[in-house]
């Protein structure tokens, strides 16, 4: 499952770059994109938008077991400020013209990505279970099926 | 301690049997998949829960009503609660409606593992195979199986990955699907993983029938799944059951229609399957597996309901018997409103009514009849789909009284 | 931008005007919490849902077996859909049921802000006042009150937290919860606020009737909330709210039992108050603020339901009417059975019945009428409790096709 940064991703990620050096300073630095590059969960809170998120990520049975990018970002060094840097651009960017539409939702590419890492963590254990496909047929058991509420607790 | 756990987590699936298509006992399974096997044989317990469980006691003596809903047909003579995979063939040869009954090779279909004999059967065609032993006569057909569900019924015997293998769901989903515009659904190669997560179940846990005198058993599906669209095939057919020995109307008898009811339910449309709950993950060890105790799910309500349901265990079994209850009280009601047909179809008769003038009277039976079985045998007591259930109740008594009325005023 | 929505978010809440008990227009809270007021305001709109809505459509016309089921009754005449809280007194005011029958001063309870008005006719005491106002001519009641709904319904002007000040849902809550064990149950000190979610909306969308001669409001909770509850209530003291005119039973109106469906349903179970759907957070800039434009959820489903509801809006969308029509079926299906029923009684008086014969059959028709309109007259069109909606209504149709065999086979 490990994830190769194959030449087009190389190429997506000069490309972000330089449309992140291109957005300029305000959209960047004021809405706190950078935030996106640490690994500290407060920088996400940076946001207000992020803060329930956060809130309930405290209030979860992984707040001491695992971080937001823990979860939400791809471990491996490559992908993973990738998906930084395409996250932080998009939603700097939305959040600057809050053209965004609530409540938010995690989009398939992350959720992909989520999946990945639950199961990196937790491979001893799902090894019998996960990555079983039905032939030909890549469509996962999400882990979030089951277990919906381990990163923000219960919704309801 | 963890250095053990982790070696556990290892050594999950040693491969020391050799497992082949012709591999029906779960004993040599088992040597490589021991967990899941030990599951599996836990299927011999036997605990009641309210609506349910897994004693096999005498439903005609725990619901008076039913001898009369039947009479004239098998189901009037011994008609019990199910219990676990274990028993399925024993089950099956024991009931009088077996024993004083003559009853067809098609019955195995869902009572053994009976692929490897429809293959011999047909030469090497399952499909030849399958045709070949329903027409058979029930003991006959005995004899080319010996034992209830194996591993082999929902496993690929190399991947381990799910898939179905019983014709009559085969050609019962095929049709299915093309009355959603989905030619030649093969759900071996073109269903979801989580949807083998219930198709897996839905080989045996449907409504059928046996077409025609080659006793061809048929999972009546062709407009669909609801209990109107099943009605619509049948009268469509022709086809009843038997005749209603109080009234003399045709009707209709359904069994166990557990897939076609989930899939009217919410759980269904959420992407929650058989499996989900019946055969909820736990952990063993180092490792998580699915339990091959199939079982009532209130029997192991943590597992089964907690990781998607936060509330408290009693909270879950509460909620799931006031969804019971509602069904029950409408079904007794709907069981009332039957049995005073029948009397009210009797004075008719008695008043020298004759068979043509009550004709409209035995139509509404069916309707009503086949309405409240479908609910009475699926062995959910509504909660497979709560709303569903009621509508098809009320619909039942409507029928039910309407006929009463029919009955009551018909003239000579 | 950033840097306003930062701002913004600081300054949440000033206090620019000064709100005493006695402040009833809503525009002078609104200078304080002018977002809150923006939604509120916005309750003129109006916007048609497939079952709901806030367009006044004449409901007698899109369904005309009501006005033979109202037969005799002040609803035969006017009984529309109804529109957003601003229009609340207007359609009172504007109804053939105020304009062409003499209505007590009872109805403003729940049309308009009226707390201060029974202060000052009660000297001082609500509770007082309330009796009075109650036994008023409508006429004359109607010039104490100038306002629909206004802030200070819902809020305490100093605290800005939710309170309940309706006398009548003061007396039935305290009613129902000693039925479960509690005695003096006061709301604004014994309930969480999530329960005060709920209860401010349960002051009025609620069955009631004008008790005695006093007219006095009364909901009938003293044996509990469920339809078969109330109904022993109302046999217990006699009352009926009509005679029907086609079959001279006497029965009974429901009207708006929505906190009654909604506690039997399976949010309700889980917390979910009248408030998360009809009136969800949204953010403003920086803000979250709860959406005072109360409505149909289906008009803002993303909010009303998404926040608990991953799935998509289409899809939440789908799952409601799926409810919705189960239920409109079944409703129909109760409507038709009524119908018939009353043709039968005319066809037996004609052929000279007796009242007393007939007796029997028209005790069926109060059942079976009150229940189908409990569930008609509930503005979700089940959805607020699917499976209780649809019990109710299979039981209306059995006793609906009781009454009609009774009157089929009354002898003279
Ligand atoms: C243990 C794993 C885990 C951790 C740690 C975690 N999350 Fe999540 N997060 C999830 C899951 C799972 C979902 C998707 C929930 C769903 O779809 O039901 C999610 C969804 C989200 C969403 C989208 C909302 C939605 O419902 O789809 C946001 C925003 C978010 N997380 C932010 C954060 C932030 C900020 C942190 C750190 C403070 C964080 N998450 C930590 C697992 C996690
Ligand atoms: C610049 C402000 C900002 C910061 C900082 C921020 N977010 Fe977000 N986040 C947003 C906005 C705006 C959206 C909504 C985007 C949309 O709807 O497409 C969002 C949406 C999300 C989502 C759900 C949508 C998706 O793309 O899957 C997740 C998950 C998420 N954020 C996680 C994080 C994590 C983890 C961090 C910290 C590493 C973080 N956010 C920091 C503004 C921010
Ligand atoms: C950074 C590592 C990490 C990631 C990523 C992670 N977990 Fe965990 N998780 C842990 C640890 C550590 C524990 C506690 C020890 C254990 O039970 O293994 C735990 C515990 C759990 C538990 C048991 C406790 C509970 O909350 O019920 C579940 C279930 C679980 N994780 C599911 C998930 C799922 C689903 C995801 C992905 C959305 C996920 N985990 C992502 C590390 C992680
Ligand atoms: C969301 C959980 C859930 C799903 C999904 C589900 N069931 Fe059930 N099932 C239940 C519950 C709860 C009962 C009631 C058990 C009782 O009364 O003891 C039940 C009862 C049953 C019973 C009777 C059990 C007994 O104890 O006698 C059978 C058989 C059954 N289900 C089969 C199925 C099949 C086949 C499917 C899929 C087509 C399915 N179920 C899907 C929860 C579920
Ligand atoms: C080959 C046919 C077949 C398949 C496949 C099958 N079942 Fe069954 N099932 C039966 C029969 C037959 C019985 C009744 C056995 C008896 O009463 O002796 C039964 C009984 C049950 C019971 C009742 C157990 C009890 O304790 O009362 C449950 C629950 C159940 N099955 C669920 C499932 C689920 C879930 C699946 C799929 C994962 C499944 N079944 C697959 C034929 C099947
Ligand atoms: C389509 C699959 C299928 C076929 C065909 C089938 N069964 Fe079953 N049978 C089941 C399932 C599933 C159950 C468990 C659910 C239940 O009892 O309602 C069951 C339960 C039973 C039981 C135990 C409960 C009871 O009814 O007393 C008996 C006995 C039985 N079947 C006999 C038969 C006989 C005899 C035939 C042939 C006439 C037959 N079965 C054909 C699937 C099937
Ligand atoms: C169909 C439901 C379902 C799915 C999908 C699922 N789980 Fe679970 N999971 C469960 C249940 C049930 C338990 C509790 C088992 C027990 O208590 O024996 C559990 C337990 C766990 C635990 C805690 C084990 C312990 O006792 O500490 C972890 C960690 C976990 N799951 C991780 C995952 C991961 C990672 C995935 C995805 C690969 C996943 N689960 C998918 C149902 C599910
Ligand atoms: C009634 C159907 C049924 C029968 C019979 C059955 N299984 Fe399974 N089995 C399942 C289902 C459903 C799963 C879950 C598969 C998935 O999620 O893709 C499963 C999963 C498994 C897995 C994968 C790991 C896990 O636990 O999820 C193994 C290994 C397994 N079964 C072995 C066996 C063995 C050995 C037998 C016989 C002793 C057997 N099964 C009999 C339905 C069945
Ligand atoms: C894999 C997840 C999952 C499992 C396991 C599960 N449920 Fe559910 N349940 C859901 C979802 C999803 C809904 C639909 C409502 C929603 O979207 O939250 C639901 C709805 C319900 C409802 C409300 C619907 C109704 O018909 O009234 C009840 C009650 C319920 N579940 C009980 C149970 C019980 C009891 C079990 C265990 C036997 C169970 N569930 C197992 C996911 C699950
Ligand atoms: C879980 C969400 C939910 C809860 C909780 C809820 N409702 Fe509703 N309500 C709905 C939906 C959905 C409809 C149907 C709207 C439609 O058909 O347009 C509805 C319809 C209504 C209507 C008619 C609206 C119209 O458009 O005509 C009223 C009035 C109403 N509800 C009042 C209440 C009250 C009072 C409570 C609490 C006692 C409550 N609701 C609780 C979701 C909810
Ligand atoms: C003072 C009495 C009163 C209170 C308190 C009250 N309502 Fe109403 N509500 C009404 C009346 C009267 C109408 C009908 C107005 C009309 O048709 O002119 C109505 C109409 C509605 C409608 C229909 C709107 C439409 O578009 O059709 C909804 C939804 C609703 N109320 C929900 C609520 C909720 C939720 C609460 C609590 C947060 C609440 N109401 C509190 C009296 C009240
Ligand atoms: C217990 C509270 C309450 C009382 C008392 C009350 N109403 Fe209402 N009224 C409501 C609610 C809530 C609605 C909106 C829900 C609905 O229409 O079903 C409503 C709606 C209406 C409507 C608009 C829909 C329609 O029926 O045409 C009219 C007109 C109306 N009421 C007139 C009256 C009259 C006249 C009285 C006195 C005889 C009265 N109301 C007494 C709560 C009440
Ligand atoms: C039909 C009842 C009702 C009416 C009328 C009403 N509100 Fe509210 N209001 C609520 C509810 C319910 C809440 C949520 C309170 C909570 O969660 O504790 C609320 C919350 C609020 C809040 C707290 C912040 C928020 O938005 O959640 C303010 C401020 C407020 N309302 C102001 C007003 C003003 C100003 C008016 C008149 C223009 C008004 N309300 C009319 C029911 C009402
Ligand atoms: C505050 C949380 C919350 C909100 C808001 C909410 N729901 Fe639910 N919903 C639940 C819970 C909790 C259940 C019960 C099942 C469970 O435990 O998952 C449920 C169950 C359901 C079910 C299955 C039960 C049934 O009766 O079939 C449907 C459908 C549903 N919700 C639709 C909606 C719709 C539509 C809305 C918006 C109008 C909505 N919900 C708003 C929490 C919520
Ligand atoms: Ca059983
Ligand atoms: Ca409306």
């Amino acid at each position: 499952m490990k994830f190769i940064p194959t030449h087009r991703a190389g190429i997506i990620l000069s490309v972000l770059i330089g449309a992140m050096v291109g957005l300029g300073y305000f959209t960047w630095t004021y809405a706190e994109g950078g935030s996106y590059f640490s690994n500290d969960p407060r920088a996400c809170a940076n946001c207000h938008i992020m803060r329930e998120y956060f809130d309930s990520w405290q209030k979860s049975s992984h707040h001491s077991r695992a971080a937001c990018n823990d979860c939400h970002t791809p471990h491996e060094f490559f992908p993973k400020y990738l998906a930084k840097g395409e996250n932080g651009l998009r939603h700097s960017w939305k959040f600057t013209f809050q053209n965004f539409k609530e409540p938010l939702h995690i989009t398939q590419t992350n959720l992909d990505n989520l999946q990945v890492n639950c199961v990196s963590c937790h491979e001893g254990l799902v090894r019998e279970i996960a990555g079983r496909t039905q032939h030909g047929n890549s469509k996962e058991q999400t882990c979030i099926h089951c277990h919906a509420d381990v990163g923000h607790g219960a919704r309801y | 301690n963890v250095r053990d756990r982790k070696d556990e987590a290892r050594e999950v699936s040693f491969r020391l049997a050799d497992i082949t298509k012709e591999t029906i006992d779960p004993a040599v399974w088992g040597k490589n998949f021991p967990r899941q096997y030990d599951g599996y044989k836990r299927t011999v317990d036997t605990v009641r829960t309210r609506y349910g469980g897994s004693e096999a006691f005498q439903r005609l003596e725990a619901e008076p009503a039913l001898a009369r809903i039947f009479a004239g047909y098998a189901f009037s003579l011994d008609y019990r609660e199910e219990r676990g995979h274990a028993f399925m063939l024993l089950d099956q040869d024991m009931t009088r409606r077996v024993k004083e009954y003559k009853q067809p090779g098609a019955c195995l279909h869902c009572h053994s593992s009976v692929i490897p004999a429809y293959r011999k059967a047909g030469d090497g065609d399952i499909m030849k195979g399958f045709e070949k032993v329903c027409a058979m006569p029930y003991t006959d057909a005995r004899k080319l199986v010996d034992h209830s569900i194996a591993c082999i019924d929902c496993h690929d015997p190399k991947t381990m990955d799910l898939r179905v293998t019983r014709p009559a769901f085969l050609n019962g989903i095929k049709a299915y699907m093309k009355t959603k515009g989905i030619d030649n659904y093969n759900p071996n190669t073109m269903a979801t993983r989580q949807e083998m997560r219930g198709f897996v179940c839905g080989q045996c846990h449907v409504e059928y029938y046996f077409k025609g005198d080659g006793k061809l058993l048929t999972y009546p599906w062709m407009n669909g799944l609801k209990v109107e669209q099943i009605e619509a095939y049948y009268d469509s057919v022709g086809f009843n059951d038997w005749v209603h020995k109080e009234t003399g109307a045709k009707v209709l008898k359904a069994q166990h229609p557990e897939f076609e009811m989930w899939n009217q339910g919410i759980h269904s449309r959420s992407g929650v399957a058989c499996a989900d709950c019946h055969m909820p993950y736990m952990r063993d060890g180092a490792v998580k597996i699915s339990d091959h105790h199939v079982r009532s799910p209130i029997l192991n309500i943590a597992r089964a309901c907690q990781t998607c349901h936060p509330q408290p265990e009693a909270e879950m079994k509460t909620r799931v018997e006031i969804i019971q209850e509602r069904t029950r009280k409408l079904l007794d009601r709907g069981e009332e409103a039957l049995v005073q047909m029948y009397d009210e179809v009797k004075r008719a008769k008695a008043r020298g009514v004759s068979d043509a003038a009550l004709e409209p009277a035995l139509k509404l039976q069916r309707k009503a009849q086949f309405r409240l079985d479908f609910v009475a045998a699926e062995n959910s007591m509504g909660f497979h789909a709560p709303q569903e259930a009621a509508r098809i109740l009320g619909e039942a008594i409507d029928y039910a009284r309407q006929g009463q009325l029919a009955a009551a005023t018909a003239v000579k």
